[in-house]
């Protein structure tokens, strides 16, 4: 036993988290702002968060993942990080030659006070900052909502600091993206492509977290989203964003500051959710949804048909962000599973409300939390208190897996003991096919692994 | 590929690492890039604040106290006090292999607890919250200690931990609670946290159990973090030669051990610069001398058992470690002699950790491989010059933050191990207590040592030297080997290991074998890519 | 264990073939034929064959598969089956109404000396083809070679029966698709666009056995290859086939009747193979290999080098179809993987000596083998004699794979117990990432499983 | 979804069966489907050839033989003689699940045998490599039965598989080798190979053990292959009530069980197509009368355990019968009221096999299901219409094809093991001995029977009845399925089961419930193909 010390006896917690669904808001800018092309994130804090952030990434993508830092020290803790801000800034784009910088906050920074607005106004005063180069910043206190948080606020910084309004509409349809993998929205753009809608995708990671590997490196990577690009978001004829806790708030800026009116979809993660990100944008682009995209959906509704005996009725327990656990419990009680444990760090009333609505008809009495104490320590005493067939979650999850005996399905961040996850979709029909081939993959696994001889099939 | 290459004079290689800096940065990072150069004076500038908005591996004091120190001890419960994300990133993330002896034994290091601060704590104090935490904690884990570590917003808002950490030692009795100022922010690299870790075992636990424990030869081990297993190598090679480990600072160990760590009779350092504290505190209070040993490497494993044996001076025991010794390093000759002709004259840059770019250097040197580049990531002077630099290394602002315990012999129990005359006759035999000469002496001439390299240096010595193998951790891992050029990660070992001992030397050599020999990377290349590298004249014409 | 009479001692055998690694010709002309559109195959024998093929197929594909059959009774096998094919022509075109027929033979029919050709022109002079309709045919005995001979077979029918030359060229490049799923050609196709070559692939099962579920069915799915689409292959600039023994003959058929060059390639299953394939076709269509492609490759490269530790040296037992496990061993070699044991049940020298060659360099001694006793019952003997890490075959390895306690992967024909094999494909670079995510996912789970808890790992 | 229906008149229904068939074949269908009126005689066309280029369910006589009856023994070898093809398809396809008492006992079901037949065995004749198969399967299994199934090139080249089995039986001693000649293309569908097997089992192994077995009540059951576990749950039902089952035909059985099975004084009957044929001669060579039962249902198998004891007539029997049924009938009522919310007023059809489609529908009248049409795969006029009819039967060229032993009473074992006075008396009780009514009785009114189905009559009955399930074989499977009308096989239950029995209802009841209310099916259509659907006139509103 790894967690011999979880029981199932479950005491209310005030003061201690315990094995946390969530890390704090400065990965999440970090993240975000690899989807600018041309940026290096910048971590205003210690050095050991920038550190961190970057080993996290890194672990999960198996990719380059640059971002400076303002190095504190006790002295910029007492005076003020200012100097330091100002220095890195200038060394920034003196060495790393960067098209952006994209500063984030620490818990540390924020604590003292930095006002980081403040400081990059002087550093462009100062002339630090080149002529036809960006610094955006994002304020992203890491004792106020968790790792999504900070993914939002740099996604609506992205938009605020950037889109431009020239009073012209460009038929542009903007696409936040909410926290997603490179693969997904590799995929997102494939889908839009088949509309043919025209679309801006951003913060866009891909071809920045899974580039080729060619013998050289590139310290900005081919992809994400350009300058111009981002400059053209004021413009558009309208927003949709993908992932209410990660993208909306990209898509509410552009409304505030460019009245470019929105939708906010979730992550078009199962067929529900595909389904009502596909009429939207072919609504907003005004075109009828091709053929072949309803084939590729009907793909994966045979093979929900043809598998059904397998996954239906499955217990399932999940863990993660809300907005892939939202759409992926969506899913699943589309597919008649039963999500009876969710947990998720992040805070946020609506979050758990979503889930109960969703969960409303089929499993009513499911158990779910979120915020403060929603840990994979209360999943575990949970799943020991009512088994379960299947645990989903990042990778955390596999101490409770292999304790508990359960088949597991890494999904979510951070992946860091498998690859596959930035290559291959979880969105859209062909990702939510990819989830069903998993769910069966190990469902199936299990069926072989534990039938007595006379019962091991050949044909499943 | 033991061509001879051609590579700039050293003089144009620093030069090319520096030109791209502003002239301030240029000027600081200049002291830290230093030829190994016979004839030049090795004094390198270490320990330093970064430049700020330059890449650096370097993480924080936390990850010294909580990450490296602390983390390993497998039944001292360990809660930061802080925003979730610090304790989030220690979480598993150091492989520090611990194994218990019993099913029921204390375990918290698959758990990672913390106080998950939120923006109310930040602005009316946290201290409540620390306390409740602490109470969830022991009722539901009753652990024997508890360590509270401070990340830094927790300094700045003025939350006490140590008082929160007395009463609530006073409050549970059975268990000892006690904090780490070890905010993010102090010292300049995870060193400060080491420091600050090794005062706070120093002063709470060291020295609670006087109990004399069975054995004839009782030694620590300090400096040995367990990651990949490499203590569980080196404790089956100690019971093998009859010598007991009281205690490891810290892998696999209990925190019954290091109370009891005081009661031995030598300390072994493997990491210098994480721990020379403890053993210099030990030495001073209870006359424990420390050995610098390295186990790392067969030969360098051979002989640090062997300078063990001199020290206790028994007979048996020399027996029994040459036994040992013999009957490995027939082992590992076998396996270098498979490894060795596809690694033979390879190049090996290291640029990692306080210890391990001195400590992998020998592997390499077994493996036929050249160092041509080494640094750490957050040395001091002494651990590139020797200590025998100490008293000449400036204090700076940021060094002064740390406490500097003052330590006195302890009235009952100080008691030195060897006489003067012993020390000096044993000297005369090679083994210098107390001493450690840092790497720059074992590295060869016209060899390039930097401290805190930078993402951008790193590259521009890539460019010039293309090393068959590179060493650092895992931010650097995928940069590098976009470059083509293998990484080994000498944090994480690339989750394989153990390294340490006789059998990890095994591993290790199989690892860079398998590294620098691999097919994988000839297909870099797409032959379309190659034909127009080869011959650019002929893609037009493969155009029909 | 299941397969407890296989023990460690190999004996010679020439007469009992045990748990085969094939099974025989009409299976493959059937699948063949299903990549024809609008075609219904035709099972000339007895009705087991048929009935046996159609579920072989139907538990591989989870999709319907229609076929009829001649029905052969006693009478039929003494007398000739030539009133039971024409009657079943003009039942087939009045029922089922398909474009196309596609007759092939079984053991039966051939035995007993039935002339398909002329039974075809007889029912064509009695008027039982409707206008505009067609009957091919391929001989197919069951007693020789093995299912991908059928493939092959039908694949030249086609081939000779369809194709026409107008004398002049229509600047197409044909693909004669070897033995693959439907998603691996719908990849093929994709690569092609990329490139921006026209080709024509043949047969094409792509919208044939991976059909959406609609709620209606079609017993002539949208896909398959068209019969103008085939009369044009005689007007190709060239051909380039895709399996040596299973879509070479094809080529040659087109070569020998209308002088169409080609290349033989083999499936481009690995690095490698599809290299090979890429130049050939860029060479073909005159186009330069496209950044993405090349980025692709790379991607492929990327992971490759970052996971290597967890494969390289890796000892692999294979079995399966030539152009499947001929290619998958390349590929794995590139990877410094050790195919050690390798049988297939199709005879040819020329298969054995092109894994010799393969292996020469890194595994020379590996033990290879195919044709009559070759099968699953030797292999498993060999993996007595020499563990290996990894097994990689279809769904019948699964009864070893239990047995022995080796990670499985389902990879060739058939795959009876798991899905998804339909719709994400093995070929291209992708499908190269797909394999390898698979190799990966079953050795580190294999490793997870088997870590005492000391060294479980959160990170690998 | 008890909401009346409205269908077309019966006999509009079958017109549009047939109206596309050429006249010959319309005219010859329209025999083999019948509407289950009382008014009108029940005689439906069966057991006769397939229409050729007609998409039928059926397979070949080697299918039956080997497939259905040989196939489920463990300790029989079976060789397939012929191609490979064969003999691949017929391994563990039919989920004959079999368990032997210890790891050490033979079984052969997870293997695969074949002479794997070239081109010159063909040319030259094949008995040669039989031999050396027969040989080499002797040497590495050591099995103590062989049997030899013939493929369709066998027959016509000449082998002689008898022979070569007559030899080898002698040469082997401790083997008994025998032969089917079970050509594919014998008869007209699976049931000629039935019939072969039927008589290959009475001439080679039944009566060569004369061994009485302990057990007060000895039975056979025949017929039942022990598909999904089936037999396990009738074995538990036996030995719950006292019952020796000596053997089953073929379901989990050993060579000796069958070589001992005419020692018993019951057979039990499931699938009467396949296996009466053994019934009746056990019957006339030793005695034994034979029952038809139904284990399919749980009141059935009530039914099938009460008249079991009715026979036997022993009161603590029928005692124990009561006993367990009463605990079991328990169980599936409430499995019942769990299940039927969701399944009643709904329709099934079934096209499958040679009893199964009869048997069955005591499921679905249990899950308050209607079934509106019927109809075998393989069955003869009897498994329609009742044994009564037999005489009457035609007797085609296919079926004269088929031997026919010649059955006399054996001179030292022939026991009747009822009186005529006793059969009578069992008779009036409700238990027939040596009788089966046959499928159409047991169905409702102006339902179809339709015998050897084809692909497009059962798309015009779906069509038509829109059924909420449907049951047939996995070649259905997907096509019916693509409709939206979720398909259960039946013949491998879709690799679920047991559905015998007591548990085995429990289980079937749960699969339809989750079939017919299955959520999944209503993603079918995408939202903008139902608004299309729902409001036509919107879609161009809907493109902006």
């Amino acid at each position: 036993m790894l967690l011999r010390h979880t029981t199932a006896e479950v005491k209310e917690r005030e003061g201690l988290t315990i094995n946390p669904a969530k890390t704090c808001q400065p990965i999440g800018a970090l993240y975000a702002a690899l989807g600018i092309h041309g940026c290096l994130p910048h971590s205003h804090g210690s050095q050991g968060c920038c550190a961190y952030h970057r080993s996290m990434l890194t672990r999960h993508f198996k990719e380059p993942v640059m971002a400076a830092t303002s190095s504190f020290t006790e002295g910029a803790s007492v005076f003020g990080g200012q100097a330091n801000l100002l220095q890195a800034i200038n060394n920034i784009f003196t060495i790393y030659e960067p098209d952006v910088i994209a500063v984030h906050s620490t818990c540390l920074s924020e604590t003292i006070g930095d006002d980081l607005q403040q400081i990059v106004t002087k550093a462009k005063d100062e002339g630090k900052v080149p002529e036809g180069k960006f610094v955006i910043h994002a304020s992203t206190p890491s004792f106020v909502g968790s790792h999504v948080t900070g993914y939002s606020n740099m996604v609506a910084a992205m938009a605020t600091q950037f889109a431009e309004s020239t009073g012209e509409k460009n038929g542009q349809i903007n696409i936040v993206a909410g926290w997603m993998e490179p693969s997904d929205m590799r995929e997102i753009k494939r889908l839009s492509k088949e509309l043919g809608a025209k679309i801006l995708l951003f913060p866009d990671m891909t071809d920045v977290l899974d580039t080729p590997q060619t013998g050289k490196f590139d310290m900005y990577p081919k992809g994400g989203v350009t300058v111009p690009q981002m400059k053209s978001l004021g413009d558009a004829e309208c927003s949709i964003s993908l992932g209410t806790y990660t993208a909306e708030a990209g898509a509410i800026a552009l409304d505030k500051k460019h009245k470019v009116p929105f939708e906010s979809l979730d992550i078009p993660i199962g067929i529900d959710a595909t389904d009502r990100f596909m009429m939207a944008l072919a609504k907003a682009a005004g075109v009828e949804i091709p053929e072949e995209v309803t084939r590729e959906r009907g793909r994966l509704v045979d093979m929900l048909t043809d598998m059904q005996q397998y996954f239906h009725g499955k217990k399932v327990a999940i863990y993660g962000d809300p907005d892939h656990i939202i759409p992926l419990t969506e899913f699943l009680v589309s597919l008649d599973m039963k999500p009876v444990h969710i947990v998720s760090g992040t805070p946020g009333k609506r979050i758990e409300q979503r889930l109960r609505e969703i969960l409303a008809e089929t499993v009513p009495n499911a158990n779910v939390k979120n915020g403060p104490q929603a840990d994979l320590f209360l999943l575990h005493q949970w799943i020991k208190n009512e088994p379960v067939d299947l645990l989903i979650g990042n990778s955390h999850g596999k101490f409770i897996a292999r304790d508990e005996d359960i088949p597991f399905i890494r999904f979510g961040f951070p992946i860091v003991d498998r690859v596959g996850h930035s290559y291959f979709p979880n969105v859209g029909y062909t990702g939510s096919m990819r989830i069903v081939e998993k769910i069966l993959g190990v469902l199936m696994d299990r069926q072989d692994r534990d039938a007595p001889d006379e019962k091991f099939e050949l044909v499943m | 590929m033991s061509v001879a290459r051609q590579y700039p004079a050293p003089s144009e290689v620093k030069e090319e690492l520096l030109k791209k800096y502003p002239t301030k940065v240029a000027k600081k990072r200049s002291k830290s890039i230093v030829l190994n150069d016979p004839d030049q004076p090795k004094e390198i500038q270490a320990n330093i604040r970064t430049v700020p908005g330059i890449i650096t591996q370097r993480g924080c004091c936390y990850a010294g106290c909580k990450g490296v120190v602390l983390g390993p001890t497998r039944d001292i419960l360990n809660i930061v006090h802080g925003p979730i994300g610090c304790s989030y990133y220690a979480w598993l993330t150091r492989r520090n292999q611990t194994k218990p002896e019993t099913a029921e034994e204390a375990n918290y290091v698959p758990y990672c607890f913390s106080t998950d601060m939120q923006e109310d704590h930040v602005v009316f104090g946290g201290e409540k919250k620390l306390t409740k935490a602490i109470e969830e904690a022991y009722e539901i884990f009753k652990p024997k200690a508890i360590a509270i570590h401070s990340t830094c917003p927790v300094g700045l808002i003025g939350d006490d931990v140590h008082a929160v950490a007395r009463a609530m030692t006073a409050k549970l009795e059975d268990c000892n609670v006690f904090g780490f100022s070890c905010e993010g922010y102090k010292g300049v690299s995870q060193s400060a946290g080491h420091h600050i870790a090794n005062n706070g075992l120093f002063k709470h636990v060291v020295g609670k159990d006087n109990t004399v424990r069975e054995g004839k030869f009782r030694i620590n081990l300090l400096g040995e973090y367990n990651i990949g297993g490499d203590s569980f190598e080196l404790e089956r090679l100690f019971e093998e030669c009859g010598i007991t480990l009281v205690s490891t600072y810290s892998g696999n160990s209990t925190y019954l051990d290091l109370m009891n760590s005081h009661m031995v009779d030598l300390n072994l350092v493997m990491c210098h610069r994480s721990i020379n504290y403890i053993g210099e505190m030990m030495e001073t209070k209870y006359g424990v001398p420390w050995l610098k040993v390295n186990f790392i490497g067969a030969e360098s494993t051979a002989k640090s058992l062997r300078k063990m044996a001199e020290y206790f001076g028994d007979e048996e025991l020399k027996a029994k470690v040459e036994e040992v010794c013999e009957r490995e390093l027939a082992k590992t000759t076998a396996a270098l002699a498979a490894s060795k002709p596809k690694t033979e004259g390879k190049l090996a840059m290291l640029f990692v950790g306080g210890s391990r770019a001195h400590h992998y250097q020998e592997l390499f040197k077994e493996l036929g491989m050249k160092t041509i580049a080494a640094g750490y990531e957050f040395a001091h002077r002494d651990d590139y010059e020797g200590r025998e630099i100490i008293p000449n290394i400036k204090i700076d602002a940021d060094s002064k933050n740390i406490e500097e315990l003052k330590i006195k012999p302890d009235e009952e129990l100080y008691k030195p191990r060897k006489t003067a005359e012993e020390i000096e006759a044993l000297k005369a035999k090679g083994v210098e207590l107390g001493e450690y000469k840092g790497m720059m002496p074992d590295m060869a001439e016209h060899t390039f040592v930097i401290d805190d390299i930078s993402q951008y240096e790193s590259e521009k010595l890539i460019e010039i030297y293309k090393p068959d193998v590179f060493c650092a951790g895992v931010k650097e891992k995928y940069v590098i080997q976009k470059m083509g050029i293998p990484l080994k990660q000498l944090h994480s070992y690339d989750y394989g290991g153990p390294y340490a001992g006789f059998e990890g030397a095994i591993n290790f050599y199989k690892d860079i074998e398998r590294m620098v020999s691999s097919r994988i990377w000839k297909l870099i290349d797409a032959p379309w890519e190659k034909a127009k590298k080869e011959q650019p004249e002929l893609t037009a014409t493969y155009v029909a």
